[in-house]
């Protein structure tokens, strides 16, 4: 039961086909263990006639929505992703196209608010893409997509609107990691006042 | 213009004090006190010594330090004069005072149950939105390259600003000790010296608060003794004999 | 059954949280149907100790894995380790958690220090969001967010520890203790309760 739970939560993170040999890599569970526990969690799935499916192919395993749910689908990444941009995503969608290739850290530094899902909005309708950030292996920076600047009718983002003055207006200082450290801080401020005391 | 905040400076100076409910309820808690007139009689003192001998409050923050510290000597003066009769207003100042620090406690409180939570690394993680779907071409309809620049300035406009009252320094405001030490030079020099004469050079209301805090340190280390003949009246300083 | 089905399938796919409304406009189906479906999946997903879990606040829900899992989860994704929350960044979310929707100003009158800097950093983390003040257009009220009860592993705020008791405020428990001394004060203290809140 633990091994089934612990690929559900797998494969509803991944979304994508995993293969069994990177579950096995993950968990540590021996290969044949991992197949019969998605064998069964497949027809638990199907007999339970629940919302989500699990299909086994070949050596890949993919947790995917009931087939006869598909209307509901389509009609919410339909309304999803042709639908307006809401003001934060066309907010975001500018700091990418001016301050571009920009990281996603320094966006919501100017913005103030968590934007890793409008990031992904945006992305998803090919508006921003995203590139290796050489100074971070491990992060990425963000820019206008060619297509999206074709699409407003502006061949290079220099032409946009204003470009040079919006581009160069000072920010924000960088808020340094402050709050992270902040352990060290506090025991410091506690140790303070028992001394002054 | 530019827009610069100054945050690690002003976060340091928050780290270091967190206010003065923070301070009130350390000191409280440290004597294994209950929340009670007569606890927070006995740790006034410490509180004003706290003020007194930390540098670097900001002004903004001192403001927030010092109507405590009001709240808390009359409180004292309420525990050590039991006939004092004070204000309703007053009466109600204390209460809530007491109320704010029993609510603050229990935040402290239960803050270190959620850390608890956090830090046990048990967490839900969700599905990245679009996780297995490819990427589709699907501009928005109506938007122009003009959005984008409108879009981009509203954001610049709600910038946080620099904030003025930090720029004001610490040196604005008389420190207490200083003003201990004026009072108690003018005092030997002159013996009785009024209230208003020992606020004389203050610039502000800051200064006064700071005045009387001083002389009611004075009184409690006995070097001087007050007199107010009327209610509002002058208050005369004496030097303990 | 039909109804469970198919928010399990349109869950899945958002991976954010869902609105009620937005579910309704999606199926056509009644709000309150949707409400109490919500409340039966979360109920059975928690019973049946599978790897998946349904997370409801406001009028929102949420598809997550199950917190046992996370270990195996974290592997998966390489997930960063955040850095710890400071004392003033936990305190912020305790009283959000609690007392939210907040104005900035009712934190800072029960901290008795700033918190401006405090809130934007958990904004940018996102684990407190805003909303409009409906009754002051300049100001906002800050509540938690699902990454808040992800973070934590806490399906609803309900489940927080002591949630009813923290959820009262410490002046209105002073009014119930001096009613007996007289009307005319413990209403006066009533109305106090409501300026200085």
């Amino acid at each position: 039961m633990k091994i089934e739970s612990i690929i559900e939560s797998l494969l509803f993170i991944s979304g994508e086909p995993m293969n069994f040999k990177r579950l096995v890599k993950i968990t540590s569970f021996k290969e044949k263990d991992i197949k019969s526990s998605a064998d069964k969690l497949a027809k638990r799935y199907s007999e339970q006639c629940n919302g989500l499916r699990i299909i086994i192919k070949d050596t890949k395993v993919q947790m995917v929505t009931a087939a006869e749910n598909s209307e509901f689908i389509e009609k919410f990444l339909k309304a999803d992703i042709e639908g307006e941009l809401s003001r934060a995503a066309l907010e975001v969608l500018s700091v990418v196209a001016y301050r571009g290739p920009i990281a996603r850290s320094e966006i919501e530094e100017i913005r103030g608010v968590n934007c890793s899902f409008t990031l992904r909005h945006l992305m998803i309708r090919g508006l921003v893409e995203r590139i290796n950030n050489p100074k971070d292996a491990r992060a990425y920076l963000y820019k206008i997509s060619f297509d999206f600047l074709k699409k407003l009718g502006v061949e290079k983002v220099e032409d946009l609107p204003k470009f040079e003055e919006l581009r160069k207006k000072e920010l924000l200082q960088k808020v340094d990691e402050t709050e992270s450290s902040g352990n060290d801080d506090s025991k410091k401020e506690n140790k303070k006042v028992v001394e002054n005391n | 213009m530019s827009y610069i905040v100054k945050a690690s400076h002003y976060q340091s100076q928050e780290k270091i004090f967190e206010g003065p409910l923070d301070l009130l309820l350390e000191l409280i808690e440290k004597e294994k006190l209950d929340i009670t007139e007569v606890s927070l009689a006995q740790v006034a003192n410490q509180f004003l010594e706290y003020l007194e001998t930390t540098q670097g409050i900001s002004p903004e923050n001192l403001a927030d330090f010092l109507l405590i510290g009001g709240k808390l000597i009359l409180i004292k003066s309420k525990v050590i004069l039991p006939m004092l009769e004070l204000e309703k207003e007053e009466e109600e100042d204390i209460e809530e005072l007491k109320a704010r620090l029993r609510e603050y406690q229990r935040f402290k409180e239960i803050s270190k149950e959620i850390k608890a939570l956090a830090v046990r690394k048990e967490m839900f993680f969700s599905k990245q939105s679009y996780s297995g779907m490819r990427t589709v071409f699907c501009p928005p309809k109506n938007v122009i390259a003009f959005d984008l620049k409108e879009a981009l300035e509203n954001v610049l406009n709600k910038l946080p600003k620099v904030e003025n009252l930090a720029k004001r320094t610490i040196k604005d405001v008389v420190s207490m000790k200083d003003k201990i030490k004026y009072i108690k030079e003018s005092l030997t020099r002159r013996m009785e010296m009024t209230f208003t004469e020992a606020a004389s050079d203050t610039k502000n209301k800051i200064e006064v608060i700071i005045t009387f805090l001083a002389i009611l340190e004075l009184v409690r280390k006995s070097t001087v003794t007050i007199e107010q003949n009327d209610m509002f009246g002058e208050i005369k300083i004496k030097k303990s004999s």
